[in-house]
């Protein structure tokens, strides 16, 4: 972790409007090294998204300075080194499950006979591996989320940006996922940048949980995770587990105007 | 040769200045200079092609020589406007949407009647108004009548279908909130499906203001008073008084661009919420 | 298949309505002469004379279908369907200047709305101006573009071409300019995050989330097209095509010449969005979107 | 062969007879003349095809010609097979029209379209305003048919003598229900039909030897056709093409336009011209023409033809 | 408890499709009393929305017999008895979020000045006081699911559906709207039917759950709920609380196919 992957330093952002401008981001100084997991946690409409997407070169912060492998977000953008899984699936409807996999790859130019290789070994990643000639709109909506995943995990991209990515799935499902996500993560050193509104969710992934604030968006604590590398789901009923959790969520209360 | 060259220098200036002025934020004033110099230009190109090529004013006159005829036939022209627009286009426009509407609200109750009369009306819509039009001005004489029903005739088709879309465009799940407030049909068509059909409905009309105008001036082609833009265009062709005819032209262009632009605006006004206004 | 039973319940309507009509526009007719000739008429002739008059106000339907059998089945059967007297013929001359005018107008219509969704400057400036030329009444301008066309030697085909290119280009600017747009903000930023260039973008996301949208709009401008070639073929000497039979049936005042044409147009134009459809189903079917 | 371009100022009948006879028998290739006849039609102005460069030679009426020779389009008449005006006003008797007294508080219908100005010149003659004042007529634009006194929507409707009059016959209407008021009895008839073309053709001698024998031949039609009116139908017939006009109203076409070229041997009669000039110069407050025509026709051609 | 207010017996539901049938509900039976709250948990597609449906005569059973306050759904609908807020929410674009809350009341022919102190009443409620006058979409996606809650509180509604009303929110607003809840229905003693994904949140909540299983949907547990009516949010650290939690857990992961 010497040379920081991702360093922002009292990066500012104004979005202006039609009535008025808003502040979505204010002095947020955050670093992140090479191969850490670090999770975003904070009130609706804290500015989590706003800064995956200024990192991902999205959005351009209007003051301070945002560097990512050494380089603007822009250059690094070019370098192909994002893979952004957003909110919703957004899988392109005239496409089949496994086509809407293969297109990032279609447009980086990797070799067709790769192509095939890695749709399908990512299809099993996410337990589609027969659906792959469906068309989004005849899978289920968790479903299509885990394509979606599939489609970003496809390349090689080196920094993983994940927006609430298990928001629409069920607790079971959402578990099985977070395994798996932790086993790749693991076994491919990335650099995960990930959101998400459940407390044990962020805790039990992340190396690095920062918590956000509102109005304006600014961070409210970062919280250095001590648990090890390795995690099997029961780890979230032991104290270290749980000692961080109610850290979190004191974190969060602390943007809340509630009691 | 140099009013050629002289006119194709200007456009690309112009062109020029219009790239330049595009990267600008987007405010009210430039919406309108952006094409207003799209416009000059081409008047600009038109006038130094005509002069520079020494087109024949009998066949093409100049931007000038048009502008010059319009400020001396300005009683004739709003006459001609007076009779095509208002009385011909704008009472059909009025009739043919009204109807368009409500067919469509009636029709909309029975899906029976919808899978029947969308096909045999795209076919009718599908007669062509050169051939209607003369009908329409036998069956209706030669004033204004004929002419709004011809203009009847052509934008009841399209608002039909579109309302039809619209009417069916509120989301299976807003209809359930309807259902489970046990709300009448009334209370669900005007609280819930008009509003959500006001999109395709404007869409429509919209369509309708291009074609009522072309429908209210074509008709006059067949039989007319000896007024109206129509009347005015045919017989000023055969005097070869071309600057009249493009006279009339302009004021067909501008007369329709101004409608257009105006049930726009009620658009921008009634559908404020869709997210196509509120985009961009 | 369900809309058989409705589409025919709608027609049977629409033909006992028209016989309806023809008897009362007709009557006044039928009852002049005879009180020319000074005879009196049951209600039985009154009924049966107007449904067969030669230049009846409205005719009925068994005469504009007889006429439209006349000109076409009949004569397809006597090996005359290419005769100038059959609509056959005058039918395929439109449908050539629609094709081609087809053609020319929805290519330039696809383009500009390609040129307005990437070039700002476009998109502020040419728009407007789109619109005002749909306003001009192009019945008036197609026998100026005529000569204009003809005094540098072109003529034939391709002056209707042009007019009903310019009727049919505009319904696709537009609808393409929306279907080019619909990708929403999300597909494009997933393409930027791929680092996709222009083109690929173009290709990959706006080409194909804009199909739907496309052939809507072909639709109409096919038929947009048909009735530009029909305009187109007035000023032409009113010649060839089912224009100028509209048009000489119009001035002979054979209304049952000029129903039968009006007819044969919108079969025409009906065959032909049909076509259109079909290729959408296939298009949109093979794509995944038809549902 | 020289090539000529011959613009008609309507569709394609017996009104164009001659043309058509000396193209299907040959008239024209004996002059060594490939002929090429162009129909008009309800959107043709001839004079703006003939400015266009689309015709050589056009067919039109004298007021319409003149009126162009006034906006500046130098044209120039070289012949006038067409000797009499078969233009009309035709009303239905029951109307109570029995002469032109009769007229002012009427609907009369009266084709535009440059069409218009011997109709305008008559109304001027006798005092009746057209625009709509007091103790005038209401003047409806005619389409091209003649619905209009059919359907009862005008008293008068204009025809030629060849066309649209046997046109109201074939309606069912009898003769004698019809009360009719020819220009020519009314002493305002103007020239019809005349060949016209650019003065600058005039300068060029090999173009006037061109239009020599051009007019040579088509006279030869013309006179061709007033002797064999059936067959000259049946030319007309073939010639077609869209396949809508009747046999018989061919011929009585022919037989009736017969009667209009029979005194002309295709040289324009200088009084015929200054009749024409007189009643469109007489038009009261808006006359057609202004300016007494100068140079507005020829007798170049026709001379060099016929002798 | 003696009269139920909503009786299924061997409900049966089967959707026919352009491929097949679809059988989304298979011998469900279940008694509601008044006043109960009623929480119905299981994976994606076993049908709990269109077991909510069938209660408000928007789907009708194919089989068996399903009566709510001893009549047909449908005329149990004509009475008004419903408040329903969808999984989405679903408000109108071109009203605001009062005259999107007043809707109800409108249709209902309640009188004009008690409209407007029932809208000022659930905005309280919901924590959107000031926003009234905006328009949906100048909202948070939160807090239109707010908006669509208040609306179906608005008016007085015999018994609440309510389908994953807070799958939106983060946990510290979704704490917040669940203490509120139970308030409201302690309050008014209304019956209340809740589908969620989250097994906490069930537990808390619930009188009663009914922990569902896919293909073909059909009941796997009905677990009646020992808690006290008083439920402070710390209840759920008792052993009671994490006992049911776990009878849960295990109906749930029975049902789907990891493990
Ligand atoms: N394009 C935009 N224009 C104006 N304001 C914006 C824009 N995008 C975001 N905002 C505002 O910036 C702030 C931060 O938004 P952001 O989407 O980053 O929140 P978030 O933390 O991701 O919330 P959520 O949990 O709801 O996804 C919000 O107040 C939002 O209203
Ligand atoms: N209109 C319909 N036509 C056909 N099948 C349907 C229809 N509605 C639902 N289904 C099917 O019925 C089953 C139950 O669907 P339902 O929506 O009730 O699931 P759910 O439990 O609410 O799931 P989720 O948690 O994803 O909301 C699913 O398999 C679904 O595909
Ligand atoms: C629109 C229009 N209407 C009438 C005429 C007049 N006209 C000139 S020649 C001719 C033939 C007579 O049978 C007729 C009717 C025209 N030219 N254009
Ligand atoms: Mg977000
Ligand atoms: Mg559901």
């Amino acid at each position: 972790m010497k040379t920081p992957v991702i360093k922002a330093e009292n990066v500012d952002l104004v979005f202006q409007t039609g009535d008025g401008s808003v502040q979505a981001l204010s002095d947020v100084s955050l670093d992140v090294g090479r191969g850490e997991f670090v999770s975003f946690i904070g009130p609706s409409g804290c500015g989590k998204t706003t800064f995956l997407r200024c990192v991902a070169a999205l959005e351009h912060p209007t003051g301070g300075s945002l560097s990512v492998n050494g380089m603007s977000p822009d250059n690094a953008r070019k370098e192909r080194s994002y893979g952004y899984v957003f909110q919703a699936a957004g899988l392109y409807p005239w496409r089949t499950i496994a086509r809407n996999i293969r297109l990032p790859l279609e447009i980086m130019g990797y070799p067709k006979a790769e192509q095939a290789a890695r749709v399908q070994k990512v299809l099993e990643l996410v337990d589609l591996a027969g659906f792959g000639n469906k068309f989004p709109w005849q899978l289920s909506g968790g479903m299509q989320q885990r394509a979606s995943i599939a489609r970003a995990l496809a390349f090689d991209a080196d920094i993983l940006l994940m927006d609430e990515p298990f928001g629409a799935l069920d607790e079971i499902v959402r578990d099985h996922l977070n395994e798996q996500l932790l086993a790749l993560w693991a076994r491919t050193g990335k650099t995960c940048l990930f959101v998400t509104h459940s407390i044990p969710e962020a805790v039990y992934l992340s190396t690095k949980i920062v918590v956000m604030s509102p109005r304006p968006g600014r961070i409210a604590d970062v919280i250095d995770s001590p648990l090890p590398k390795e995690r099997p789901l029961d780890i979230r009923d032991t104290p270290e587990f749980l000692e961080i959790a109610h850290r979190v969520r004191e974190g969060l209360r602390a943007g809340h105007a509630y009691d | 040769m140099s009013w050629v060259l002289g006119a194709l220098g200007f456009w690309a200036a112009a062109w020029a200045l219009n790239v330049r002025l595009a990267r600008l934020r987007n405010t009210r004033t430039l919406g309108l200079l952006m094409p207003a110099l799209f416009g000059l230009t081409l008047l600009v190109v038109w006038e130094g092609l005509v002069r520079g090529l020494n087109v024949p004013g009998v066949i093409l006159p100049p931007p000038s020589a048009i502008g010059a005829r319009i400020a001396t036939s300005l009683p004739v022209l709003w006459a001609d406007f007076v009779q095509t627009f208002v009385k011909g286009a704008l009472s059909g426009y009025v009739l043919g949407c009204g109807a368009g509407v409500l067919s469509a609200i009636a029709i909309d109750r029975s899906p029976f009647l919808q899978r029947g009369l969308l096909p045999v009306g795209n076919f009718i819509a599908a007669l062509p108004i050169v051939g209607t039009a003369p009908i329409l001005v036998m069956w209706f004489g030669f004033d204004w009548q004929s002419k709004a029903a011809v203009v009847v005739a052509m934008v009841f088709f399209p608002v039909l279908v579109n309302t039809l879309q619209g009417l069916s465009a509120a989301d299976a799940m807003q209809r359930d909130l309807m259902k489970t407030y046990s709300a009448s049909y009334l209370q669900t068509l005007t609280k819930l499906r008009l509003p959500a059909a006001m999109p395709f409905i404007f869409n429509g009309l919209k369509i309708a203001t291009t074609l009522a105008l072309i429908g209210a001036i074509v008709a006059e082609f067949f039989g007319s008073p000896i007024r109206g833009m129509g009347f005015r265009i045919s017989t000023e062709v055969g005097r070869l008084a071309l600057d009249m005819v493009w006279a009339e032209i302009a004021v067909a262009a501008l007369a329709g661009s101004a409608f257009y632009g105006a049930v726009a605006a009620c658009e921008r006004a009634v559908t404020f919420w869709h997210p196509s206004q509120r985009g961009l | 298949m369900r809309s058989v039973l409705p589409i025919l319940t709608v027609v049977l309507a629409i033909l006992a309505l028209w016989y309806g009509a023809a008897v009362a526009l007709n009557a006044r007719w039928t009852l002049d002469q005879a009180a020319r000739a000074g005879q009196e008429l049951t209600l039985g002739q009154i009924v049966s004379d107007t449904l067969q008059q030669e230049r009846p106000k409205l005719p009925a339907p068994h005469q504009v279908g007889a006429e439209l059998w006349k000109t076409t089945g009949a004569m397809a059967l006597e090996g005359r369907a290419f005769s100038k007297r059959s609509l056959i013929y005058h039918g395929w001359v439109t449908l050539s200047a629609t094709l081609l005018g087809f053609a020319i107008g929805a290519g330039a219509g696809i383009l500009l709305a390609v040129g307005i969704v990437h070039n700002r400057a476009m998109d502020r400036s040419v728009m407007p101006w789109a619109i005002a030329s749909q306003t001009i009444p192009i019945l008036a301008i197609a026998p100026m573009i005529i000569v204009v066309l003809n005094s540098i030697g072109i003529t034939g085909l391709v002056p209707k071409a042009i007019i009903s290119a310019y009727l049919s280009f505009f319904p696709v600017a537009v609808g393409m300019v929306k279907g080019l747009r619909s990708p929403d903000a999300m597909d494009l930023d997933l393409m930027k995050t791929w680092g996709a260039r222009a083109g690929q973008v173009f290709w990959k996301l706006r080409w194909p989330s804009s199909m739907p949208y496309l052939f809507t709009s072909l639709k109409v401008a096919m038929a947009a097209s048909l009735v530009g070639a029909i305009v187109g073929e007035l000023p032409t000497g009113a010649i060839r095509g089912l224009g100028a039979r509209l048009l000489a049936g119009s001035y002979y005042g054979q209304t049952v010449q000029i129903w039968s044409a009006l007819f044969g147009a919108a079969i025409l134009a009906a065959l032909l969005v049909g076509l259109v459809g079909l290729a959408q189903r296939i298009t949109l079917k093979r794509m995944g979107m038809a549902r | 062969a020289d090539e000529v371009t011959l613009q008609l100022k309507w569709v394609t009948q017996a009104q164009f007879a001659g043309y058509y006879v000396a193209l299907d028998k040959g008239f024209y290739d004996e002059e060594d003349l490939d002929v090429t006849i162009k129909p008009g039609g309800p959107d043709i102005a001839p004079s703006q095809v003939i400015a266009g460069g689309g015709a050589d030679v056009m067919i039109d009426w004298m007021p319409s010609a003149l009126a162009a020779r006034e906006k500046g389009l130098p044209i120039v008449n070289i012949a006038q097979p067409y000797k009499s005006s078969g233009m009309m006003l035709t009303c239905l008797k029951e109307t109570g029209v029995e002469s032109p007294e009769d007229f002012p508080g009427r609907t009369l219908g009266v084709w535009f379209f440059g069409n218009e100005y011997p109709f305008l010149s008559w109304m001027a003659h006798l005092g009746i305003p057209t625009d709509g004042s007091e103790g005038g007529v209401t003047v409806l634009k005619q389409g091209f048919n003649v619905d209009p006194l059919l359907q009862k929507q005008a008293d008068c409707i204009s025809t030629m003598t060849y066309n649209e009059y046997w046109q109201v016959i074939d309606a069912g209407i009898a003769p004698e229900e019809l009360i009719t008021f020819k220009y020519e009895d009314q002493g305002v008839a103007t020239l019809e039909d005349g060949l016209y073309v650019l003065e600058e053709k005039l300068d060029d001698p090999a173009e006037v030897d061109k239009l020599v024998r051009f007019v040579r031949a088509s006279m030869k039609g013309w006179k061709w056709a007033e002797a064999n009116p059936e067959e000259a139908a049946m030319i007309v017939l073939d010639h077609d093409e869209t396949g809508a006009q009747t046999e018989k109203h061919q011929i009585r076409m022919m037989g009736e336009v017969a009667k209009l070229t029979a005194g002309s041997n295709g040289a324009l009669d200088p009084e015929d011209y200054r009749r024409t000039v007189d009643t469109l110069l007489a038009g009261g407050s808006d006359p057609v023409i202004t300016r007494e025509p100068e140079g507005a026709w020829t007798h170049v051609v026709t001379d060099a033809a016929l002798h």
